[in-house]
């Protein structure tokens, strides 16, 4: 039997690691309710992805790695990430051997060819965004039951290949190789979404069952070896078992009560200041990349002239955005696009009191009211309706109020309207709604730019009249859209240089200002006092199988 | 009654105490309820104080709005997660509460008062129908129709006809509430009807010639005005505890208004630390529920002397 | 008989029919509902938002989609949820359904003994200060918003005093089946019993007293205090086996409206997976086959809660029985 | 129209209810059952039987405020079996009805004035709809009439004590100078010293209006005091039919005579000459065959348990129904 | 002891009974006002008065049953020499039912409508005696059929409503009678029945006294029921005793005003018919604003200024009067009885 101490125990920052490593115990986890489908290659849920990772890997995986290390690709269920070649259009993976799903059949070559063939057949989300690129996705994405990828994904069982072959060049392809929906799974996986039946994996878990309305039993995968313990290092916990049902406020309380080991949920507002007094050091506290961000229609009046949507950035109090969200520990300020901790980022904010683009400062400071009134006087456009949409949260809510004065002060006649959370996101995104100006968050799926640009103003992501269409705003601008594709291309082979383009595209549409990015977020983890080695990664929270209990 | 009588008094000074709203705020409280300023200070025995107050433990998490002060000028019942003053709010929440409830109360009374007569005076095939829409009227839930009203309002309004009705106009939280207890007064009405069409008087008037309009009017609807005052103030508190579920499905009173319902959403999220902005709101509903229960108790009492002065032989 | 039988459940199938139609139709003419683009995922392309309307039907007609959807949660029985997508939701209906009995039960059972000792020492002692009292403390009981009530209750319970002797012993929120551990389960459920409970308990209490003094006056009372009973015999055998005809009456439908997931704010505040939480679950997410499935189950309670009154109104009341 | 022609006439009328439960099944009681009589203008038919025997149902019949299951009516020859409520407004002024419950007829939330006035304000007098002063002369009128004060009319009725209840009934009743007033046991619920003056009010009013009565009573002495003729009621039949005073003086029926004879009666020292009937009165919902009183008969006879007697002439101007009749 | 009663010791006697009731502000009115009156052994009398005189408020008193909140009663009801009034709770319930039973008017709203009445009679039987369920139920059945109840057995299983009037009525004096009362209250029990059932419950009562060797007072508004019925008499009115005495002498030579006149509005049912009924005026006063005087004043034909005192009893003949007339000297006269009626069905 392997000790996970073969990956060494790091500290996270935040919180104190507790006890001493200790194999064995059940990891108690609450949530105040399952996420969806157990089907990790349909799932797009992080309560569900966070858990995922411990059960299953794909050809390359995020490293398992505290904090920031945590961003980058590396090989897992291959044997090492491969060169690209043709100029970036064909990779080449070599399966290692001797790995085993959670049932017990030797993983193959044909379970990899399988496995993406299967994201067009059970129309995975990100079948068309991720994996659009390889050659034969479009045959795919169009008759998804009869999808061979053929040309695209080619497999060799005799030397334990797997080819792929994209249409154009991916500065990004490792990230989405990694991304949870390209897990392979075995070939004989049914071609439909699964439900609650999760399929076996390859992690040091298994998924024994799952009821999205009570909870969760996760145990050992009695099949797993440590192959690349950067990849997939062994578990500590025996058991993980996921229970729903609490309010968020409940949860707290239990976590407290040491009922539970960790809560999943964000934990309220209102119980920050019971948190640092009494359990400060059961409270971890991370950077992750998720924003707010104020989005404002740029085909809809008052929104479809630029003076109006650059008065909003300035009279925006990102302050008091970030007030609501807990304060300073809980979120910073955020004045573009990209967030910190991001290739492409720069210390930039023209939005600020006492800055323009001429002068651009380094930090936010304060709201520019003189000047955002300034510049609605010159739009001509004062006195308009505008209805701004929030979800119906109390965060989001406490945020529109606040929004709601300032556009008022900048002399709209302005309403905010809550609408049910479940369906704000599709709501706000399709063009017949009319929604002129929305709040919402926005969290990456890998650490790159692109996620924060392309993904939100790009304008091959504006879709009228459709519930999917990420780019809210509507924007679409040839010189940004030119600077992005350049910079997506060049950072295939120069990541350096198309870090620079990626700063240049977001200085660009900073200009144009489609949204105000209000802040970015952290996550505040609450976990139990008998949780120890808290461990934390940067995309997928709390690593499950690197913390251990007492 | 004199129960009765100190209820009806409670009830009038609530009233009283939310039409002065605007007074205690700009000129007792000297505060703006409506909008948030989270750096916002009160001054509290000489001393400017934040009205969020940075939590100073090793965490520096949040901020925790200022508990009750018991100081009229200074956040009487202290502040919300928004940093504005919980009484102040309190006054202005009354007049939506008591307001949406009235009406909703009068309202449903008027519908039910429709339907329970139509039902119970017609009967047959009409009762039938009635009943069984009744029915599902009180098994569909709600919250699906006010979830859906407030999409549908939230960009467009509602159209009706020449009428574009706006998510925080009050008449949805109204027509929605007083639709919901339909079935509720309308069931006791339907039976009250039933036995007064059996009656020897409404019998006389038939063969007096009175037509049946006139019959339902003169003699069924006064006599079931006795069923419809004691419901009234049932259905108002039950209108009151159903207007807060409304409001935080942003049906009605939006933000940053206030009502009593979206002052216990808003405290919900304060519980643990600031139970005081829950517990006053629902202190008041409880106080309103509990006079408006009284005086229906009263009224039924004071109403029912005439029915059973009537010597029993 | 048989056509009094035929005629019941023609009514009942119009109701439930008429209720799912609405339910239908409300969830369709919601903009935003359309539940393909939350199935296909964020950012999910034109392709696959395609295929997901495809796959699911949505650009089918209505009426077909309607069809489909009652044919699946009626005949199939295999109607799975929008947003848990492999989670079919009829059997997740029949395993929170004992959670939620666990709960209005053992509330149920609170309230009927609580109500019914209010309502007869306030008859009993009638005019007193007791009396007044009681009946107060079931307004109060009536007029406290039943969430609220919850969320103090657990701020008391299970964070502010949860250290303190009084209360060390609360487990945490949520549910223990019968039988895992009766002990547990006793002891998950007591606070959410009484909370329940603390509405019903007002109701019943003054509905119960209001008939018990009627009684008092009725004729027959008079003769069994004319027979020399005892004050407390002439009260419970005479007075309340007569008025317990209304309150059984009472106590059906509230029991079904519970049970079918009225106890909705209380379950989602105790965090016990029940029906209501279900209910609660289907419309926060606008999930429908959720919502349909809840609600269907709710109405057929009622209305078969509808039947059970009747029958048991035969049973109480012989009158009735006799059809006089 | 001549003199002797009667002012109205049931022939063969039959009421039935469908009563029970929906879980038990319906059955029908036959409530008024094959009934004729005729009510000649300025008489007084008495209509006596014991309780549930369909006095009421009757009553209610011959003004038409039930639905009729079979048989025909005449009001002033004219045929008003089917009429539909609105073909009978117009005629309702001319035929009137005094219940029993001198409150429960009376709305409790109208005034006294309001009340009596109601029928004034629904029909047009003779110079077309009535105006106020009209209306308020007939209201000083009829209260003169009925013996009731002038300060009665801005009353509620619940400030009357039985008697006066009963008077402001007759008043309003009289209202229309109805022709036919069918008073359904207005005294039975009232004192017996109340009783005697609201019989001489009746007696009056007719001597002074010209009104035709059908009085419904079950006290056989208020019967005799105040009908010319009487019919008996068994069992929704009517068994005996005649001269007030030949009928309670000499009954052909021995139904008749049971009920005479159990009437108490304020003479000491009679009570052991009753003839007492035995068992009570048979349910409407299944009664026996034959005669049907033959299950309490004295007198029966193995004929009276198949064969239904019909009522027959006796010569005398009277009726009955019995296959072997007394005298 | 009351002039009247000329029997040995008396099994009920009762003496300045008066009832006070609160009327609301603080008022109170008196329902019943100094009503004496004795019943001997194996006696039957007669309550008479209209509606609201006080008949059943004096029966409940010595039952012991007025509960009504700040009612009050004085004076006395002795019952085989014990006092009732003011009796605790406890030896009350011992008498009530046992040694003292009531009946009352409908038997429909007086029997318990959930329980068969063969129940009830056990119950009741139980209650006072110590008795099985099955020697309970065997003497139920045996009192039913003592009262005339055809098969007595099924009958006892059955519910109040599935019998008709006069059994039910029977059922409430089979329990009445079930722990052998001496003394038996019927507060109007033929009230709601028809003529033919009334006769054969009021013969069934005047078999008691000589079955059961019970008291019974009656309480009626019936003259005809009394007349037939009772040994002796007592007359109500407002909550006075207006006349009491033999039931024959009472009849024949009424003594006050009242009494006469009620017999005289009841229209005859042989004989001559009035042309007018002779009525008495007006109504009853209402008990909180009863005259001062003789309470009949305002409806009396013979009023006159000494009336404006409330008159004592005083002993006339051989009944009690609570009138001036005889004592000024000029008694009412003599009543002329209506004649006989012919028996009908042939012997
Ligand atoms: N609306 C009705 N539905 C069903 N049955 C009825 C109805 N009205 C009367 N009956 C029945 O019809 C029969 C005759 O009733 P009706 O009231 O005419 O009797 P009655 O002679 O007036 O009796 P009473 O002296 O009690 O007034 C009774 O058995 C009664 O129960
Ligand atoms: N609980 C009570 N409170 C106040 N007044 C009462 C109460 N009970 C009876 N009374 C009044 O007492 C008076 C006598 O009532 P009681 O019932 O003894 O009359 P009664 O002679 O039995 O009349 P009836 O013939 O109607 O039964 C009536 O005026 C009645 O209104
Ligand atoms: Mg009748
Ligand atoms: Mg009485």
């Amino acid at each position: 039997d392997q000790t996970p101490a073969d990956a060494p125990p790091l500290i996270a920052p935040g919180g104190q690691t507790l006890g001493s490593p200790h194999r064995g115990g059940t990891l108690r986890l609450t949530a105040d309710a399952g996420a969806g489908t157990a089907d990790p290659q349909v799932n797009y849920n992080s309560e569900m992805i966070t858990l995922g990772v411990v059960v299953y890997d794909g050809l390359t995986a995020f490293a398992k790695r505290p904090g920031e290390a945590s961003n980058i690709p590396v090989a897992d269920l291959a044997e090492a990430l491969p060169e690209p070649q043709d100029g970036g259009l064909t990779y080449v993976f070599h399966l290692r051997p001797g790995i085993r799903f959670s049932s017990g059949r030797e993983v193959g070559v044909r379970d990899v060819v399988a496995s993406f063939q299967r994201i067009f057949k059970v129309n995975s989300p990100t079948a068309g965004g991720f994996y659009g690129g390889i050659v034969g996705a479009d045959a795919c994405l169009k008759d998804g039951p009869n999808c061979t990828l053929a040309g695209g994904v080619v497999g060799n069982e005799a030397d334990r290949t797997i080819t792929f072959h994209l249409t154009h060049p991916d500065a990004e392809f490792f990230d989405k190789l990694s991304f949870p929906h390209a897990y392979v799974l075995p070939a004989d996986t049914p071609a439909h979404d699964l439900g609650n039946n999760a399929p076996p994996g390859t992690g040091p878990y298994r998924i024994v069952s799952y009821d999205p309305n009570h909870g969760m039993t996760v145990e050992r995968n009695p099949y797993f070896k440590v192959w690349a313990p950067e990849a997939q290092p062994d578990g500590y916990a025996d058991h993980i078992v996921y229970s729903y049902g609490l309010t968020d406020e409940a949860e707290v309380t239990a976590t407290e009560n040491g009922n539970f080991d960790y809560m999943y949920d964000n934990v309220p507002l209102d119980r920050y200041g019971e948190l640092g007094d009494r359990f400060p050091d059961q409270v971890h506290i991370n950077d992750i990349f998720g924003m707010f961000y104020l989005i404002m229609n740029v085909n809809l009046p008052p929104f479809n002239n630029i003076k109006v949507r650059q008065a909003v950035n300035y009279a925006v109090n990102r302050r008091a955005m970030q007030t609501f969200y807990g304060g300073p520990a809980a979120g910073s300020v955020l004045c573009q696009n990209i967030p910190s901790g991001l290739s492409g980022y720069e210390p930039y904010c023209p939005y600020t009191k006492g800055a323009d683009f001429a002068h651009p400062a380094t930090e936010w400071k304060a709201p520019d009211l003189a000047r955002a009134k300034q510049l609605v006087a010159e739009s001509g456009t004062k006195g308009m309706h505008v209805t701004l949409v929030v979800p119906n949260r109390a965060v989001e809510i406490a945020m529109g109020t606040t929004l709601q004065n300032m556009l008022r002060s900048l002399g709209y006649d302005a309403d905010v309207k809550a609408i049910a959370f479940a369906i704000q996101f599709t709501y706000i995104q399709n063009t017949n709604n009319k929604v002129q100006i929305s709040l919402s968050d926005w969290y990456a799926d890998y650490a790159e730019p692109s996620d924060f640009l392309t993904a939100l103003y790009g304008c091959e992501n504006f879709h009228p009249g459709s519930d999917s269409s990420v780019n809210i705003s509507g924007y679409c601008s040839k010189p940004v859209q030119a600077l992005f594709d350049q910079a997506a291309l060049v950072s295939v082979t120069d990541k350096k240089a198309g870090a620079a383009l990626w700063a240049k595209a977001d200085r660009m549409m900073l200009q144009d200002a489609p949204a105000a990015p209000l802040i970015k977020m952290k996550k505040i983890d609450l976990v139990s006092k008998r949780l120890g080695n808290f461990y934390n990664t940067n995309l997928y929270h709390m690593l499950f199988s690197q913390v251990w209990v007492q | 009654m004199p129960s009765a009588v100190i209820a009806a008094g409670v009830l009038v000074l609530l009233v009283a105490a939310s039409l002065a709203a605007p007074l205690y705020a700009s000129r007792v409280a000297h505060t703006e309820p409506f909008v948030s300023d989270v750096a916002a200070t009160v001054t509290l025995h000489g001393e400017e104080i934040p009205v969020m107050q940075p939590n100073n433990n090793r965490l520096h998490l949040g901020l925790t709005p200022i508990g009750p002060t018991w100081h009229a000028d200074a956040d009487l019942l202290g502040a919300d997660s928004q940093g504005r003053d919980v009484a102040a709010r309190l006054l202005y929440g009354g007049r939506n509460s008591l307001l949406i409830s009235s009406c909703a109360a009068i309202l449903c009374i008027v519908m039910a008062a429709v339907v329970g007569i139509c039902a119970g005076f017609f009967g047959g095939i009409v009762d039938m129908l009635l009943s069984r829409l009744m029915d599902i009227m009180w098994a569909i839930p709600v919250y699906l129709f006010a979830i859906s009203l407030s999409i549908v309002t939230v960009s467009q309004g509602l159209q009706l006809g020449p009428f574009v009705i706006r998510s925080d106009n009050l008449i949805l939280p109204i027509a929605i509430i007083a639709l919901v207890y339909v079935p509720y007064a309308a069931r006791p009405i339907r039976g009250r009807v039933m036995s007064l069409r059996q009656a020897e008087f409404v019998l006389a008037a038939r063969c007096l010639g009175v037509s049946r309009t006139r019959i339902l009017m003169r003699d069924i609807l006064p006599n079931v005005s006795t069923t419809l005052i004691v419901l009234a103030p049932l259905v108002m508190a039950l209108a009151l505890l159903a207007e807060s579920a409304l409001s935080f499905l942003s049906i009605g009173v939006q933000a940053p208004a206030a009502s009593w319902g979206t002052i216990i959403e808003d405290g919900q999220g304060l519980i643990y630390t600031r139970p005081m902005v829950a517990i006053a709101p629902g202190l008041a509903i409880v106080v309103t529920v509990l006079a408006l229960n009284i005086l229906g108790d009263g009224l039924r009492d004071a109403l029912d002397v005439k029915e059973t002065s009537r010597r029993r032989t | 008989m048989l056509t009094a039988l035929v005629k019941r459940l023609g009514q009942t199938v119009l109701v439930l029919f008429g209720i799912s139609v609405l339910v239908f139709l409300v969830f369709f003419a919601t903009p935003g509902a359309d539940p393909s683009a939350r199935i296909a995922g964020r950012n999910a392309s034109q392709e696959t938002l395609a295929a997901v309307r495809h796959q699911y039907g949505f650009d089918r007609p209505l009426p077909v989609q309607y069809v489909k959807l009652m044919g699946r949660l009626f005949i199939t029985c295999d109607l799975t949820s929008f947003v848990d997508h492999g989670e079919e939701v009829v059997p997740e209906v029949m395993r929170a359904a004992p959670v939620t009995i666990s709960l209005v039960a053992g509330a149920a059972v609170i309230w009927i003994v609580v109500s019914i000792a209010m309502g007869t020492i306030a008859t009993a002692m009638r005019g007193t200060f007791v009396d007044r009292g009681l009946m107060m403390l079931g307004l109060v009981g009536i007029s406290m918003p039943v969430f609220w009530l919850g969320e103090v209750t657990n701020l008391i319970t299970q964070s502010r005093y949860h250290d303190t002797w009084m209360f060390s012993w609360v487990p945490g929120l949520g549910y223990v089946p019968l039988s895992d551990d009766p002990i547990g389960w006793f002891r998950h459920l007591i606070i959410p019993w009484c909370v329940l409970a603390v509405l019903f308990i007002g109701i019943y209490g003054r509905v119960l007293r209001a008939d018990l003094v009627a009684a008092y006056g009725e004729d027959f009372m008079r003769t069994a205090r004319a027979k020399g009973l005892t004050e407390t015999r002439v009260l419970l055998r005479h007075g309340l086996r007569t008025s317990l005809i209304t309150f059984v009456s009472l106590f059906g439908l509230d029991f079904a409206q519970l049970v079918g997931g009225g106890a909705l704010l209380t379950e989602v505040v105790f965090g016990l997976q029940g029906v209501g939480r279900l209910t609660y679950q289907g419309l926060i997410n606008l999930d429908l086959p959720l919502i349909m499935a809840t609600v269907m189950y709710s109405a057929i309670f009622v209305v078969l809660a509808n039947a059970v009154v009747d029958l048991v109104y035969l049973l109480l009341d012989p009158r009735v029985r006799d059809g006089r | 129209m001549s003199a002797t022609a009667p002012l109205i006439e049931t022939k063969h009328l039959s009421k039935h209810y469908q009563v029970g439960s929906a879980l038990r099944g319906k059955q029908t009681l036959r409530a008024v059952d094959d009934v004729s009589l005729a009510v000649r203008p300025g008489e007084t038919l008495g209509l006596v039987g014991e309780s549930g025997c369909g006095k009421s149902t009757l009553g209610r019949c011959l003004l038409r405020l039930t639905d009729i299951t079979d048989g025909a009516i005449e009001f002033e020859g004219r045929d008003i079996t089917r009429a539909r409520e609105t073909t009978l407004r117009p005629m309702r002024p001319r035929m009137q009805m005094v219940f029993q419950d001198s409150y429960a007829s009376l709305n409790p939330r109208r005034r006294v004035g309001d009340l009596i006035a109601e029928p004034l304000r629904v029909h047009r007098g003779p110079n077309g709809r009535r105006t106020r002063s009209e209306i308020s002369d007939r209201l000083h009128e009829l209260t003169n009439l009925v013996g009731l004060p002038a300060s009665a009319l801005e009353r509620y009725p619940h400030e009357f004590s039985g008697g006066q209840r009963q008077r402001i009934n007759i008043a309003r009743a009289l209202a229309l100078s109805p022709r036919l007033v069918v008073a359904d046991e207005p005294v039975s619920a009232l004192d017996v010293s109340i009783q005697a003056q609201i019989v001489n009010l009746f007696m009056d009013l007719q001597d002074r209006l010209g009104l035709t009565y059908v009085f419904i009573a079950h006290d056989l002495s208020v019967v005799r005091q105040i009908a010319t003729r009487v019919a008996v009621m068994y069992l929704g039949s009517v068994v005996e039919l005649g001269d007030a005073d030949t009928v309670l003086h000499s009954p052909a029926h021995p139904y008749t005579a049971a009920l005479i004879s159990a009437v108490p009666e304020p003479v000491v020292g009679l009570a052991s000459r009753r003839t007492l009937l035995t068992g009570d009165v048979p349910s409407p919902i299944s009664p026996p065959p034959g005669c049907r009183f033959h299950t309490r008969c004295p007198i029966a006879q193995p004929r009276c348990r198949t064969d239904v007697p019909a009522l027959r002439d006796l010569g005398d101007g009277r009726q009955a129904a019995c296959h072997f009749p007394l005298n | 002891m009351d002039a009247e009663y000329r029997g040995g010791d008396p099994l009920l006697e009762v003496r300045d009974l008066t009832i006070t009731l609160p009327a609301g502000r603080g008022k109170t009115v008196r329902i019943i006002e100094n009503i004496s009156f004795a019943l001997g052994a194996r006696e039957i009398m007669g309550m008479v008065g209209e509606s609201g005189s006080g008949k059943s408020m004096t029966a409940l008193a010595i039952m012991g049953l007025i509960d009504a909140p700040g009612a009050s009663i004085t004076g006395s009801a002795r019952f085989r020499g014990r006092e009732l009034i003011g009796l605790g709770r406890r030896e009350m319930r011992a008498l009530r039912g046992a040694e003292i039973a009531m009946i009352f008017q409908d038997p429909m709203t007086a029997l318990t409508p959930v329980y068969t009445i063969g129940w009830q009679i056990d119950e009741q039987l139980r209650a006072h005696k110590r008795l099985s369920r099955a020697g309970a139920r065997a003497r139920t059945v045996e009192l039913l059929g003592d009262m005339g109840v055809p098969d007595p057995e099924r009958a006892a299983d059955r519910y109040p409503h599935q019998l008709s009037g006069g059994l039910r009525q029977r059922a409430m004096i089979a329990m009445a009678l079930s722990c052998n009362p001496s003394l038996l209250i019927a507060d109007e029990p033929t009230t709601a029945l028809d003529v033919t059932v009334q006769a054969q419950i009021l013969d069934l009562l005047r078999r008691l006294r000589s079955d059961f060797g019970s008291s019974i007072l009656l309480i009626t508004h019936d003259m005809g029921v009394v007349a037939e019925t009772c040994d002796r008499t007592m007359v109500l009115y407002a909550g006075n005793v207006a006349e009491r005495g033999p039931t024959g002498a009472l009849f024949t030579r009424p003594g006050h005003p009242y009494t006469a006149g009620l017999l005289d509005s009841i229209p005859p049912l042989h004989g001559e018919r009035p042309k007018r009924l002779p009525s008495i005026l007006g109504a009853p006063p209402n008990p909180a604003q009863r005259p001062d005087g003789c309470p009949f004043l305002p409806r009396c034909s013979h009023g006159h200024d000494t009336c404006e005192t409330r008159p004592a009893l005083v002993t006339v003949g051989e009944q009690d009067v609570a009138c001036v007339l005889p004592l000024e000297g000029r008694p009412l006269p003599p009543r002329i009885q209506p004649a006989f009626a012919p028996t009908v069905f042939p012997a």
